[in-house]
């Protein structure tokens, strides 16, 4: 087994990852650490739901209509918001389609899956970036260290 | 003279076989360009199909397997003529086998480059092929070994590896002799290929040790090759296909239908290359038996098949049977029957209708008669489903069509190029023997 | 031979899922056949396409007459992927794409299937239907795609899933809630849809489920049973 | 039914935070901001709404989810102004829908054309906002126009034949009772046009009709069929496209197997193997027309035999009627074998829960001479208004629509307004509906898919679909008072409009006071006190319950003043109009009912339970017939009347009555969107302007044929072709 | 110090051939260049091979390594499938036999190669002689102190030409 663990990580490592250029530097450390916020204070559904969900601009701008106006970035995020628009948020991580896979993020957390076993270490990330990188062998060594199912229609369905 | 060829001067012999190497007509060129670009239209059409998907076929639900199964196990069953033929004739050391051996040999080698081809063609999405491969991934998944489409890729891995060893090995001293060859590209691909053969005791005694050890296993492998072949459809619960038999009656129609594949093969090369004084009319002869042999076996496995069939009057097996014998399938049933027994019996089972021309209109009979024997194995079945509410129609669109003629052309042009590019009659085998040694 | 896996985790998976199909129910009426469709994003196709046989139904109703005029019987069977317990579909997939979890049900991965068609084959209820090209919605019929069920990509196979998305469903909210699953909590579209309820999905592991009782019934019967396929879909009789 | 589903019923009331496109792809296309707050990905809500496939008003949950589309709008964006840009918009999209399971009619179920009306919210081919015709009337050349423009145009033309001929503006709509039939009586009555015509193969009128001759009740009698032991059903193809297919199937359901110890019996007499003949115990061919005959024999079998308990309750003269005819002319008029109907006869008469469940899913001259007759035998047994019976109809919510006499209104009209109506595609040719088109004024259509008869009309207003606006609707057939509601809970896809709100735009324009009863001003007279109108809303509707005053008591003797007398009550044999050897039967298509549904590929892709035919029905022929001229399967054929003409497809159909010529509807429009235009044949158009006298409804089933073989054609598409289980090859 | 003789009868190098073991040398200082195979009897030129163990022992162990991989793998990801076993030999035995035959076409392969010295020059420094057709050529090696006596013998055996290389 961590022979095989060995191999799939050779096969993953060698891909390089896409860094995903977002609209805004939004610092996630800042908001961790110094505003002390929880990831789902904005990703709200993250624990519950399927989907973790992206707080829209209206969130953001609860507090930055105040808060740091004077800064470069806040300043876009004004615009945006002014202009009635959603932010341009690129995705990071996500399956094609002809993957077939279902990921639902409720099941992870009521299991108590640790958010930086796939986002990696956000807390102290500018900017979503893809820390960590995903595969099927990913999820299925995780599955299989924490005793979930390895059954195929798990995911694909 | 011309009974005996082994017995002309050596210098004569070598000069006939390496001729062919260095001269092409016009037609020659024709054929090529033709049978090119019918590959390319071959490779055109299969672009289409994996742009579009495989909806430009005609395969429907339930006739999910079509031409291009039925192309598959034809040419795997064509590949039999050569291995199985020329090592079962080495093994049992006859002696007129000489001239036919590398003939047949090739013809193995790339009918299972075509044929194994097929079963990619077929699936659905192509390009995925590689994942029955059993190979460390990202995904941590292994192919199911239980599936005889996985022992289908193991035993032609197999086979087309043992083919080529067993078709490079005797080349090799033929090889070394045409390493001074006046063309330097030529020059240099045999030399290499040629691997730096001496001529010394050990080379030969090694190389007459590793055919020998070779003719024994690729006959081995030959056999499950096809055997495996007929699991593919045995392994399914499908009516008909479900027969213990087919192991051996696809072995028996492989050889058989490789039997004609190699007459004609024989009597093509000896018009076109003038081979006249080396492939005899013994050696036509010889082959004719044992395409009688073929066909009579033959038409005992089909009647075995279908008399257990009838008998058992299992109602799924019979719709099956009745679509083959009187249903929309019937006509195609008697050719078959006719161009498989009748002809062959009639025109080579019958000594003085037996010559070279009969054997190969008889031999193109066999080759119709067996890819219509895998039609009819193949589309019946499925179109007569265990439900009767999913009962279709199957007929081949213009892209199945058109792949099926690409390969045949590209059997011929792989052939060609073969024949341009080395001698198909393993010349050192011509050597002189000593009237005792002779038997 | 064994016939399930012994899976290596500690959530073992109590459900074996069936279904009963009533035949003094079913009227033929095909709402299963629609809703089917409704949920599981299948590809509608074209009338040239549907004359070479390429219409793909997961679930269909099989329509056979018997006798003359007048005293003619028509006989109306859904047809749907029986979910063997031992399905011919299975073995032969040189990929694993079908295969048998340990809920029972014969699982179809979209994603691993390179199309050998070889299951489809080997399926003697003929219920497997095949993407033959890439699916086409034309604005804004996307709209209505469940997002619970894949869209499959042209060049695979697919079929019936007993609606796998709503057991899905279900399990993931006993499981939030830390309850069991009750007995007609999932129900497949073709049987929430059934206007006869003629269709009565459940665990057969669980003896006292509808499921299991009607089973259980004198009237019912596999198809082609005969074959060692042991179906999971039991029908039950039409009463004479 | 689990009322466990009940709880999916979620209001999205709940707060909740923007959430960005979670689409798979990550380019750069901006996403709007949406309205739809609420909707987390993966979430999903159910709302209640009504079906309006058909008018029986089956109650339904959406599912609701987001959904994404592309929208091309102008650019606001300085860089870009004016340029169009593609947006991915994020909506509430419906993702199925169910039945409710609180609706009575529903019953938490749903049959295909329900399931399928999703996909006529969706279609590709709906209209995105109104249309003003540019060419010349009829070649259906249109040019988007705004609402504005439109209503200020429309107001000025309707304006103006008002002032003129108030009398002369049509409003054609179908059989539905909902807020859209309430608003079109409003507005018809605020203008002055005369009360709006209803054009439907499908409206039940001769059911309505019998009903209150025969039994002095206004609406569709509802049969207990759950309760019943032995059903006799004539002329009712209840399972297939009668009143309420799923409502009567889920009776049948329990009828047949919820019991224990008792399996409900159903011998069904009908000239055609419907779906219902199929799920009978016995089916009895009747010759075409021959209901009534058939019902007279039963009756006066049952009489004979002593086996009507309550003959008493039955008038005199009627009952002296029945003992009056002569019964083997009655019997050979139907064409059953004598020894089989008195068994038949005999069976429902000596079981415990009999009923006889009449109906005219073919519509003949005397239909609803039949349905009397059928209610008479009814009476004979006991069944009016017991239990396993016939019970009354409730009040109606919305008064349905009656007058069926469109081809007479648009005959004359100088303006007509289309709503809900296909006059075009549902009425023959002989009824000369194009003409009256190309000579009136004004033509108004609310289509929302561009239809055989909007493509004539001057104007398209197109309106919401019904899953896009607030709609109540009064279900065809309930026992109780019940009135499903759906509310707005996605927002319209296209510039469509409601047509109350249409019509209230153009009542403004004018200048005529008109105001739309809203869904709440409709049941709120209706609701007992302890149910207010938010609950009504959530639950999708109410269903009162029978001790509540609002619900007429059954009455205990029916007012038979029409059936007091053998002279008003008769059984006449049907007429027939034409010479053609053969009948025509064009029926509602169980998939795309009167063929306003042939615009969705999954229903055309469904296959029809007779023929399996998928993409084009075919003509039923029996074998006999075929074998005579020389018809295989799959060959076209010319069916010809003395009004037209069609080339259709043959099917072989092994059940069919020697002499009928079946055909499901659905085929035969000349538009109606990518997926039914120019495919097949309607069977509609060449029959013969023959009414059914007591209601002046089109006789669908009078028509006499000639058949004729054209040749070998490609247009039966059958999704399976073999029709006999056993394979045609034996041991030989 | 190789001896290089051409010959153009079979028997004269038969006889050189016996001569020259029975002046002490081995198959192994003794060489036959021809264009095609020449047969002898035995005892004359044995040469011994070990082709057929090395078939064998390829085949075992590519069969058992196949065998082995297909049970590690089965068992890897253990997916049911109609119900048969993760893993069983009824199955395999396809695949065992397939990779069994694969090994020993592969071992013959190479121990050809191997033994026939194509990809080992055994003596890097033995000249190759230039053969032609119908001719043969016995190359020998001795120790230059006996090549004369050696050389006489090759000549009187029937040698046509004679040469000397190396020292």
């Amino acid at each position: 087994m961590k022979l095989h663990f060995l191999l799939f990580l050779a096969v993953t490592v060698s891909v390089p990852a896409v860094r995903a250029e977002q609209p805004i530097l939004f610092p996630h450390s800042t908001h961790i650490n110094k505003v002390h916020l929880k990831c789902i204070d904005c990703h709200i559904s993250a624990d519950t739901r399927d989907a973790a969900t992206i707080p829209g601009i209206r969130k953001c701008m609860l507090c930055h209509a105040k808060v740091a106006t004077d800064k470069p970035e806040i300043k876009k995020l004004a615009a945006i918001a002014a202009s009635g628009r959603e932010i341009p948020w690129q995705r990071v991580y996500g399956f094609e389609k002809a993957a077939a896979v279902k990921f639902r993020h409720g099941p992870h957390a009521r299991h108590k899956v640790p958010c930086a076993t796939c986002h990696g270490d956000m807390p102290n990330a500018i900017t979503a970036q893809p820390l960590v990188k995903h595969n099927m062998g990913t999820c299925i060594t995780c599955h299989r260290q924490n005793n979930a199912s390895d059954d195929c229609a798990t995911c694909h369905y | 003279m011309a009974e005996h060829p082994e017995l002309l001067p050596y210098g004569i012999i070598r000069e006939d076989l390496f001729r062919p190497l260095s001269r092409a007509g016009s037609k020659w060129w024709f054929t090529v360009t033709v049978c090119f670009l019918l590959v390319l239209a071959g490779l055109a059409a299969w672009g289409v199909q994996l742009r579009d998907g495989l909806g430009v076929t005609g395969l429907n639900r339930p006739v999910f397997w079509g031409l291009y199964i039925v192309d598959f196990v034809f040419w795997i069953g064509i590949s039999h003529a050569g291995t199985l033929i020329s090592a079962i004739l080495r093994l049992t050391d006859a002696a007129w086998r000489k001239p036919v051996t590398r003939a047949a040999e090739a013809i193995t080698l790339f009918a299972l480059m075509i044929g194994g081809l097929f079963p990619i063609i077929h699936l659905g999405r192509a390009w995925f092929f590689y994942w029955l491969i059993p190979y460390p991934n990202a995904r941590l998944m292994w192919p199911n070994f239980r599936s005889p489409l996985v022992w289908d890729l193991v035993a032609i891995l197999t086979y087309v590896t043992g083919s080529a060893i067993y078709l490079y090995l005797p080349l090799i001293p033929d090889m070394a002799q045409l390493g001074a060859h006046n063309k330097p590209w030529r020059r240099k691909l045999y030399t290499t290929l040629s691997l730096g053969w001496t001529g010394s005791d050990r080379e030969w005694h090694a190389l007459e040790m590793a055919m020998k050890l070779n003719a024994v296993i690729i006959l081995a492998i030959a056999i499950s090759v096809h055997t495996v072949v007929a699991w593919d459809f045995s392994m399914s619960i499908a009516p008909t296909w479900h027969s213990t038999m087919f192991g051996p009656y696809f072995v028996v129609g492989a050889i058989f239908s490789g039997i004609g594949a190699l007459i004609i093969v024989m009597a093509t090369l000896r018009r076109t290359l003038h081979l006249e004084n080396y492939l005899i009319k013994r050696h036509f002869d010889n082959m004719s038996k044992l395409m009688l042999t073929m066909s009579l076996l033959w038409f005992y496995f089909t009647m075995s098949e279908h008399i257990t069939i009838w008998y058992g009057n299992e109602p799924k097996e019979m719709g099956v049977f009745g679509q083959r014998t009187r249903g929309d399938y019937a006509f195609w049933f008697w050719t078959m029957v006719v161009v498989n027994f009748v002809i062959p019996v009639t025109l080579l089972g019958i000594k003085k209708l037996r010559s070279i021309t009969t054997a190969v209109i008889a031999s193109f009979g066999v080759l119709i008669g067996m890819w219509l024997e895998r039609y009819l194995i193949v589309v019946p079945t499925l179109v007569t489903p265990r439900l009767a509410s999913a009962t279709s129609v199957y007929s081949p669109s213009w892209v199945e069509l058109m792949i099926t003629v690409a390969t045949f052309a590209a059997m011929i042009l792989l052939y060609l190029l073969f024949a341009r590019l080395f001698p198909i009659i393993a010349v050192w085998e011509y050597k002189p023997h000593s009237p005792e040694e002779e038997d | 031979m064994p016939t399930g896996k012994e899976t290596h985790t500690d959530q073992a998976k109590p459900h074996r899922w069936g279904m009963v199909v009533d035949l003094d129910r079913c009227t033929g009426c095909e709402a299963c056949v629609v809703a089917c469709h409704a949920e599981n994003n299948i590809a509608v196709s074209n009338p040239e396409e549907a004359a070479r046989g390429r219409v793909n139904h997961w679930l269909r109703v099989d329509r056979y007459y018997e006798g003359q005029f007048p005293d003619v019987k028509v006989k109306y069977r859904p047809v749907l992927c029986q979910h063997c317990d031992e399905a011919p579909c299975e073995p032969v997939c040189p990929v694993n794409a079908t295969y048998h979890n340990p809920e029972g049900l014969n699982v179809q991965v979209y994603n691993r299937c390179v199309g050998t068609f070889y299951c489809a084959n080997n399926c003697p209820y003929t219920v497997r239907s095949f993407n033959w090209f890439d699916p086409q919605w034309p604005e804004p019929m996307q709209l209505q795609h469940n997002p619970d069920v894949s869209l499959r990509p042209g060049g695979v196979m697919e079929k019936c899933t007993f609606c796998i998305q709503r057991i899905k469903r279900v399990e993931e909210s006993a499981d939030a809630g830390s309850r069991p699953v009750a007995d007609g909590e999932v129900q497949p579209a073709c049987v929430q849809s059934c206007p006869a309820e003629a269709m009565v999905f459940g665990d057969l592991n669980d003896p006292d489920s509808k499921v299991s009782r009607l089973a259980g019934d004198g009237r019912a019967t596999k198809l082609m049973e005969e074959l060692g396929t042991k179906p999971k879909v039991v029908y039950l009789d039409r009463a004479r | 039914m689990e009322r466990r589903n009940f709880f999916k019923i979620l209001s999205t009331a709940s707060a909740g935070a923007v959430a960005t496109s979670c689409g798979t792809s990550t380019d750069a296309l901006i996403p709007l901001l949406v309205p739809e707050q609420d909707l987390i990905p993966g979430v999903e809500y159910w709302h209640p709404s009504v079906c309006t496939a058909c008018p029986s008003g089956c109650g339904v949950l959406a599912r609701v989810m987001d959904g994404e589309r592309i929208i091309e709008r102008i650019s606001v964006e300085r860089s870009t102004a004016g340029k169009t840009e593609k947006l991915r918009q994020r909506l509430a999209a419906i993702k199925k829908l169910e039945g409710n399971p609180l609706d009575h009619v529903s019953g938490g179920r749903l049959c295909a054309r329900g399931q399928a009306s999703v996909q006529s919210l969706y279609n590709p081919d709906r209209l995105r906002g109104p249309m003003k015709r540019s060419g010349v009337r009829g070649e259906a050349t249109f040019q988007p126009i705004s609402w504005k423009q439109a209503i200020a145009e429309a107001s000025d033309q309707l304006l103006k034949i008002k002032a003129e001929a108030a009398d002369r503006i049509a409003i054609v709509t179908g059989p539905g009772a909902n807020t859209r039939t309430l608003a079109l009586r409003g507005f018809a009555k605020a203008i002055g046009a005369p009360e709006p015509v209803v054009c439907s193969v499908a409206s039940w009128a001769a059911e309505r009709k019998a009903a209150e001759l025969a039994l002095n009740w206004q609406g569709l009698p509802f049969y207990d069929v759950t309760n019943a032991r032995h059903i006799l059903s004539v002329g009712a193809d209840f399972l297939g496209g009668w009143i309420s297919p799923v409502h009567y199937a889920r009776q049948f359901g329990a009828f047949r197997q919820a019991r224990t110890e008792i399996r409900g019996y159903l011998a069904h007499a009908e000239s055609r193997l419907s779906i219902t003949a199929s799920a009978a115990d016995q089916w009895l061919p009747l010759k075409p027309g021959s209901e009534a005959q058939f019902l007279a024999a039963v009756g006066r079998i049952l009489l004979d035999l002593n086996l009507a308990p309550k003959a008493s309750s039955v008038p005199a003269g009627v009952l002296a009627a029945f003992r009056g005819f002569d019964l083997a002319a009655l019997i050979a008029a139907t064409g059953i074998d004598e020894r089989r109907l008195r068994q038949a006869v005999e069976q429902l008469g000596r079981s415990e829960g009999p009923l006889v469940l009449a109906g005219a899913s073919s519509i003949h001259t005397n239909s609803v001479d039949a349905i009397i007759a059928s209610h008479c035998v009814n009476m004979m047994l006991g069944n009016i208004g017991a239990p396993g019976g016939i019970l009354p109809p409730a009040k109606a919510a919305i008064e349905p629509l009656t007058n069926p006499r469109f081809a007479e209104a648009l005959s004359q009209a100088r303006a007509i307004i289309l709503d809900e109506a296909n006059p075009l595609y549902t009425a023959p040719k002989s009824a000369h509906i194009k003409e009256a088109l190309t000579k009136a004024g004004f033509v108004l259509s609310f289509a929302t898919t561009l239809d055989d008869s909007a493509a004539w009309a001057d104007l398209i207003l197109p309106a919401h679909h019904s899953l896009e606006g607030e709609l109540a609707v009064a279900p065809s057939t309930a026992s109780r008072v019940s009135l499903a509601v759906g509310g707005a809970f996605v927002q319209p896809l296209y510039e469509t409009q409601a047509v109350p709100a249409t019509l209230a735009a153009l009542a403004a324009g004018m200048n005529v006071t008109f105001q739309p009863a809203t869904a709440k001003e409709i049941a709120e007279p209706l609701l007992p006190k302890d149910l207010p109108w938010e609950t009504v809303v959530r639950e999708g509707g109410f269903h009162a319950d029978p001790g509540l005053p609002s619900v007429p008591a059954p009455k205990s003797k029916p007012a038979a003043k029409a059936v007091s007398s053998p002279a008003t009550f008769s059984v006449n044999p049907a007429k027939f109009e034409g010479d053609g050897p053969f009948l025509l039967q064009p029926y509602l298509s169980p998939q795309l009912h009167d063929g306003s549904l042939s615009n969705l590929p999954w229903l055309q892709e469904c296959p029809d339970p007779a023929s399996s035919a998928v993409w084009s029905l075919p003509v039923e022929i029996d074998p006999v017939t075929a074998q005579k001229l020389g018809i295989a399967s799959g060959d076209n054929v010319k069916l010809e009347s003395a009004t037209g003409s069609i080339t259709v497809p043959a099917y072989i159909h092994p059940g069919a009555v020697p002499g009928v010529l079946s055909m499901a509807l659905g085929g035969g429009h000349q538009h109606f969107g990518r997926y039914a235009s120019g495919r097949g044949a309607n069977p509609l158009e060449i029959l013969a302007l023959a009414h059914e006298p007591a209601t002046g409804d089109l006789a669908t089933g009078a028509t006499r044929v000639r058949l004729t073989r054209i040749g070998p054609g490609k247009d039966l598409i059958q999704y399976s072709a073999e029709d006999k289980e056993e394979r045609p090859h034996a041991h030989r | 110090m190789f001896l290089i003789a051409e010959y153009r009868s079979k028997d004269a190098l038969v006889e050189a051939l016996l001569a020259l073991k029975g002046a002490g040398l081995t198959a192994e200082d003794l060489a036959v260049f021809s264009e095609e195979p020449i047969e002898f009897r035995k005892g004359i030129l044995d040469r011994h091979s070990n082709m057929s163990k090395a078939a064998v022992a390829g085949a075992v162990t590519l069969g058992t390594l196949a065998t082995w991989f297909v049970y590690y793998a089965q068992h890897n990801y253990e997916l049911i499938t109609g119900g048969m076993p993760i893993f069983s030999f009824w199955a395999t035995g396809i695949i065992t036999y397939e990779t069994t035959m694969l090994g020993a076409v592969l071992a013959t392969f190479f121990w050809f190669l191997w033994e026939s010295g194509l990809i080992r020059r055994r003596d890097p420094e033995a000249p190759i002689p230039v053969i032609g057709p119908a001719s043969m050529s016995l190359r020998v090696k001795c120790d230059s102190a006996r090549a004369d006596s050696f050389v006489e013998t090759l000549r009187r055996t029937g040698a046509i030409k004679t040469e000397r290389r190396g020292k």
